[in-house]
């Protein structure tokens, strides 16, 4: 279903034509970084720190050097000291520890030998002494007054400090008289909120292929949504130009972030420089959850206060995002995810805090879920409190244009009202609730980014085209580039092959994040379109014999008067004729990035003899701007909203005492499987971005900030019960009805 | 390591007795994995399932007899023995999924000797026996006796589960097996609950209550045994007050641990509500079954 | 460790390959006959990415010792299509866009067949159960089962 | 003049002032005149924000040009999943 504000006529955007890529990923043809191979190619294995915080006091390879078909091993000394302020140092010192380990699973060393088995049992072989230090798990340990120091390399981002710190970032974020507004507000509420760190959960193991060549270059082939960011973060931490390296994107199977960022690249190179031959690097799932991802812990103190007619007057929240052992933003972004509601008082206070935990990465909306499980789910106890639909009060309260962020940004056209309208308006929620059970609804919203794109568009001798893009395709994306150049061009989208190119086959393109790829690539793409389409004139007119004002471009077609018309294959074929090569390129640092937001709706019942939560019926409405093509527009809600299940009802990490994962498998982190859920019904609401040319805002991660206070708000209208701590796991469910 | 697949039990039991440190497996579901975690590798795998006779079931003269290594999903595709074993069939139908159960056997499911197994429970419900194959013959034994602790089993070195042996239940007999998860697939059991019962009209003249997962073994609710028998069914429902005293009696014979999967206070509680939740579905198939 | 010559049929062809004993189904099928459309999503049997048939059933071919494949006959989903036309559910897959970074797709397919090729008409529970083996993290699995169910009509079709 | 708005975070800087006007052709122009009035202000910008002008976030802004009545916002930089 789509509701749609005036829509615009288009032939090609909005269909639904076969992906591209689709065929060969059906068969099994398509190329995942694991499933290639070079000759002579080596296999790498890691050996990973068995304490969540130590001094490594000494390393001893000797063993593994000498063991049959071992050809290098690397430590921390095989990589450059960055300087602590150097924007890869964390990176550099998480790919491989220096003289620290900072959490369990660190990587320590690696090794390359002529099988896994080999590399495994030589990695096993090196022998390391630790002297192990005070670790540290959670927020409230590491912000404890004299809490010893996670990271002795961290300092406070944004403040001029030359003192280490377990404190990533410190925000404050304040508008109106929050104190006044509480102290004269009809309904108060108050909740203290928990949720658990989970994993972006993708299925496929980082991995990648590395060959490095006597001339001092290497290429690389991995899985990666930004194979120009690999790029520089590889030779940053080798110390290397980036001219050194060449990266091209494999398929990537899932990243939702967290392949937004290094692990094995620049290790791969080292162990392949000094052998002397390519090595591939696998990681085992076990590897994944121990060492890669997971998105932040966190603790949020909200308090709303409102008027008894629903008017929300104040919100005072006190945030704090478990980040892992490095330096991050989290918190920070975190408090400006805040951004739904009118809210005339505002004070946010939020920490990005560092623990003996692994490096936290991105994951979908980084950061918003965190905040608008709490928010949504005090706002939702307000509309419960008095008694007031939940989407009346928050239609009441809905951010409109102009409207501030809590960083102070007016909004620009967004929305968020169309989304509540298109839920309220719903088959699903004009029905009644199923006997037995009640049914929730919450909003999310995501900025989304601009950044840098290039794409270049090359007019094959038959009329057909081939679109070139750096953005790493994570769920769809080329067929989204194609149906714009489609559109642009006037050419069927099945004469168009969208394409990824590697680093030195196309501009310099940002990684894809920020639900970035089919709004600013896409843009470069129709951008480059653009200008081929003057070019097609140009030569048309050259063909026709008449001035380039006198053609026009109709449907995929130069159009002069008293002149037959020419298709894009006649103008194709007259190329050499008229110029040559027809062939456009466009770069550009999107600006104007249109905020998405979402509400969902669910249905839901509560065994309360068991714990047990079962979904019954979801809908998700989130704002596409426009929606290219509009399968995988669903697509990202609904793989958004059952991240969003999973991480309510079930997906945590579990730290032992030591700092180690109890459950680093797909056993025991429970992804939602296919008998967990029902169908996910969308809708995509189309009010465009002014910004873009086709209208479009991004749609990728909205998606997951909505379930978490979805499911929350459910429950508490099925067992009177609030829930404030994620996962919603039947155990933590039942203690809490047992509390009744 | 070396992978061998005899063709009989005497060619399986000399590669046992000849190769210290070898082991039988049939789904291999454990065992792989086990080994990817770095436990020690046998000297010798020892596949079982070239075996007919660890891969047949036969039902003559109402006795079952199912090879150890008969992957689970046959069994639960058996519309005979599912008619006869509802609850075992399901139990076994639990474990893992459809990849799984095309691997996953008896044999594995006991000899693993998990506390979470989902067979094991309902298959000492039912009454099973296992054949075990011996340095020099066979012997017999009650399934309950095999498993002694987590990972323990009472299987001397070399000995290996042959078949199992289920008889015929009497008439108005049936069973029913339910386990708590957090999903709906795909996760060990956090609590299971087997249940047997014996109808004679409305009377319940025998029970069987076992719980997995809950303690180091699986573990016999003898108290909700005893409140069962001798109750009678009240609409062909099993009464409020007898539902009650068996969760009580359910919880109260809890020694679990906390873990990843489950705490001790949500294990005590929801075995107490399984059990019960079983037992109801037990004597609703023994009535429904009994009235035929 | 022990190798061992195996020989067996995947996808219609007699292949024959050495293994090291320890290996896994899934390695041999990558490393010693290039299937690399079989998948490693974790080694354990918990995702289902590397689902192969084997004598008609569906395994992960994780769990699966690469000699025990001798004799039998294996099916990836290399061989799930018949020469250059699609079987249904690789056609609805694609038609119904269930698949976004496609990783757990070969996996899909192949026991979205396994249950198709013994139950031509699974209600959607059905399917969710017979599914539930197989890890999708892109899609909310909507689409999969949506393109499975449209794949059984159009086998239930063909097969009148 | 172009108008500046500024995060509480970067408000240290300015005792506490929230919005200024801040002479300046072009983002840069007007950063470099906030970090002359409020020392370390400027240095805070140019490495920890992007800048909303005209309902657009633009990252790395630097050469923007801006009018005389433009609301420049100073935001954290994004990124994304």
């Amino acid at each position: 279903m789509t509701a749609t504000e005036n829509p615009p006529t288009y032939k090609w955007i909005g269909t639904r034509p076969i992906r591209h890529d689709g065929y060969d990923k059906v068969t099994g043809k398509a190329r995942f970084a694991a499933d290639l191979d070079l000759p002579g190619q080596l296999r790498g294995a890691y050996l990973r720190s068995p304490h969540a915080h130590a001094r490594i006091v000494s390393i001893d390879t000797s063993a593994a050097e000498a063991m049959p078909g071992v050809k290098s091993v690397v430590t921390g000394a095989d990589f450059p000291e960055l300087a602590a302020k150097n924007p890869e140092h964390d990176v550099s010192v998480n790919v491989m520890a220096r003289d620290t380990v900072l959490y369990h699973g660190h990587a320590v060393a690696a090794v390359a030998a002529n099988t896994q088995e080999a590399a495994a049992a030589a990695a096993a072989a090196i022998v390391v002494e630790y002297e192990p230090l005070p670790a540290l798990f959670t927020i409230d340990e590491a912000m404890a007054e004299g809490a010893p120091l996670v990271n002795e390399t961290n300092f406070t981002k944004f403040v001029k400090s030359d003192e280490p710190s377990n404190l990533g970032t410190v925000t404050n974020l304040e508008r109106g008289d929050v104190d006044e507004a509480f102290a004269n507000a009809d309904v108060v509420i108050e909740r203290e909120f928990t949720t658990a760190s989970v994993h972006q959960g993708y299925i496929e193991p980082h991995a990648c292929v590395v060959d490095t060549g006597a001339d001092g270059k290497a290429s690389i082939w991995c899985s990666s949504q930004g194979h120009f960011r690999v790029r520089s973060s590889t030779a940053e931490v080798l110390g290397w130009d980036v001219s050194r390296i060449k990266v091209t994107p494999a398929e990537i199977g899932g990243g939702f972030g967290g392949k937004t960022t290094i692990y094995i690249e620049p290790v791969a190179v080292r162990l392949s420089e000094k052998a002397g031959r390519p090595v591939k690097i696998v990681m085992s799932r076990e590897e994944v959850f121990r060492a890669t991802g997971p998105a932040p812990a966190s603790k949020v103190r909200a308090r709303v206060a409102a008027n008894k007619d629903g008017e929300l007057i104040a919100l005072d929240a006190w945030m704090a995002y478990n980040i892992g052992a490095f330096g991050g933003i989290a918190g920070l972004i975190g408090a400006m995810s805040v951004a739904s509601y009118k809210f005339p008082n505002l004070r946010l206070e939020a920490y990005s805090v560092l623990t003996n935990r692994p490096k936290s990465a991105a994951y979908r909306s980084p950061s918003a879920p965190h905040a608008a499980f709490a928010i949504e789910s005090v706002v939702d106890e307000i509309a419960q409190q008095l008694d007031i639909d939940p989407i009346e009060l928050r239609l009441k309260n809905a951010a409109v244009e102009g409207d501030l962020t809590a960083m102070g940004m007016p909004h620009p056209r967004i929305g968020f009202i169309e989304c509540l309208e298109a839920i309220r308006d719903s088959e699903h929620y004009r029905s009644p609730v199923p006997e037995g059970a009640a049914r929730g609804i919450a909003s999310g919203f995501w900025f989304n980014i601009g950044e840098q794109s290039s794409a270049t568009v090359h007019l094959n001798e038959d009329g057909t085209a081939t679109v070139i893009t750096g953005s790493p395709d994570i769920g769809g994306s080329r067929a989204s580039m194609a149906l714009m150049a489609a559109e642009t061009l006037g050419l069927d989208v099945t004469r168009i092959t969208p394409l990824v190119a590697d680093t030195e086959s196309v501009g310099f393109t940002d990684t894809t994040e920020g639900s970035r790829t089919t709004f600013a690539t896409g843009m470069a793409v129709v951008q480059a379109c653009r200008e081929l389409v003057d070019e097609m004139r140009a030569r048309a007119a050259t063909s026709m014999g008449v001035d380039l004002d006198a053609v026009e471009w109709v449907d995929g077609e130069a159009v002069a008067e008293g002149q037959d018309s020419m298709g894009i294959p006649a103008i194709a074929a007259q190329a050499k004729r008229t110029g040559g090569p027809l062939t456009a390129t466009a770069s550009l640092n999107a600006s104007g990035a249109g905020p998405s937001f979402a509400v969902h709706c669910c249905d839901l019942e509560v065994d309360e003899e068991t714990g047990h939560t079962k979904v019954l019926r979801y809908t998700a409405a989130q704002d596409a701007g426009t929606a290219i093509h509009p399968s995988y527009v669903e697509g990202q809600l609904q793989g958004g909203s059952v991240q969003g299940i999973g991480w309510a009802l079930n997906e945590e990490y579990i730290l032992n005492d030591d700092g180690s994962l109890d459950n680093a498998s797909f056993l025991d982190y429970r992804i939602p499987v296919a008998s967990d859920l029902p169908m996910i019904d969308t809708i995509i609401v189309e009010v465009p971005n002014p910004s873009h040319p086709y209208g479009v805002r991004g749609v990728g991660e909205t998606g997951i900030v909505p379930p978490m206070a979805t499911l929350a708000n459910a429950i508490s209208r099925a067992t009177g019960v609030r829930l404030t701590s994620l996962p919603m796991s039947p155990p933590n469910v039942l203690r809490r009805l047992n509390e009744r | 390591m070396r992978y061998a697949a005899p063709t009989s039990v005497d060619e399986a039991r000399s590669l046992l007795v000849d190769n210290p440190g070898s082991r039988v497996f049939a789904g291999a579901t454990d065992l792989i994995p086990q080994i990817r975690a770095g436990l020690p590798q046998p000297s010798v795998m020892v596949d079982l399932k070239r075996i007919e006779r660890l891969t047949s079931v036969a039902h003559d003269g109402g006795v079952w007899t199912v090879g150890a290594a008969t992957p689970t999903a046959d069994l639960t595709a058996n519309p005979e023995f599912t008619a006869m074993f509802p609850g075992l069939s399901e139990a076994s139908g639990l474990i893992g999924s459809d990849q799984i159960q095309n691997r996953s056997s008896w044999g594995g499911n006991l000899c693993n000797a998990s506390p979470a197994a989902d067979s094991v429970p309902a298959l000492v419900a039912a009454g099973a026996q296992v054949v075990i194959a011996t340095d020099n013959g066979t012997r017999t034994a009650p399934v309950r006796e095999i498993v002694t602790g987590p990972g323990q089993t009472s299987l001397a070195d070399g000995e290996f589960v042959i078949e199992f042996t289920l008889t015929d239940p009497p008439a108005g007999t049936s069973d029913a097996y339910l386990r708590i998860i957090p999903r709906t697939e795909m996760d060990i059991a956090v609590v299971g609950a087997a249940v047997r019962l014996s109808l004679e009209g409305d009377t319940i003249t025998a029970a069987s209550v076992w719980l997995g997962a809950v303690a180091p073994t699986i573990v016999q609710v003898a108290e909700a045994e005893a409140a069962l028998v001798g109750s009678t069914l009240d609409n062909g429902l099993i009464n409020e007050d007898t539902l009650a005293t068996m969760a009580e009696a359910a919880s109260a014979a809890c020694n679990p641990i906390n873990d990843k999967r489950g705490t001790i206070e949500y294990r005590r509680q929801v075995a107490g509500v399984i059990t019960k939740r079983a037992a109801a579905i037990a004597a609703d198939r023994a009535l429904n079954g009994a009235s035929r | 460790m022990n190798r061992t010559h195996v020989s067996c049929t995947v996808n219609g062809d007699e292949v024959d390959f050495l293994t090291a004993d320890g290996t896994s189904l899934l390695d041999a099928l990558r490393d010693e006959l290039g299937l690399t459309g079989v998948k490693e999503g974790c080694g354990t049997g918990d995702c289902g990415a590397c689902s192969v048939l084997i004598d008609g059933k569906l395994n992960c071919s994780c769990l699966v010792f690469a000699p025990e494949a001798e004799g039998t006959e294996i099916l990836t989903v290399e061989g799930i299509a018949e020469g250059d036309h699609l079987h249904p559910l690789q056609q609805t897959f694609l038609e119904g866009a269930a698949l976004q970074c496609g990783i757990c797709t070969p996996g899909f397919l192949v026991a979205a067949k396994a249950l198709l090729d013994h139950n031509p008409d699974p209600s959607e529970t059905e399917i969710r159960y017979a599914l539930a083996g197989n890890l999708c993290r892109c899609t909310g699995y909507d689409k999969i089962i949506r393109s499975v169910h449209e794949a059984a009509v159009q086998l239930r079709e063909v097969a009148k | 003049m172009p108008i500046v708005h500024l995060m509480t975070d970067h408000r240290r800087f300015t005792d506490g002032e929230a919005v200024i006007e801040v002479d300046g052709a072009t983002v840069g122009a007007v950063i470099t005149e906030l970090e002359r009035r409020y020392p370390g202000l400027g240095e805070a910008l140019i490495h920890g924000s992007s800048a909303g002008v005209n309902g657009e976030v633009h990252s790395e802004p630097e050469y923007l040009a801006v009018g005389p009545d433009t609301d420049i916002y100073f935001v954290a930089p994004l990124a994304g999943g």
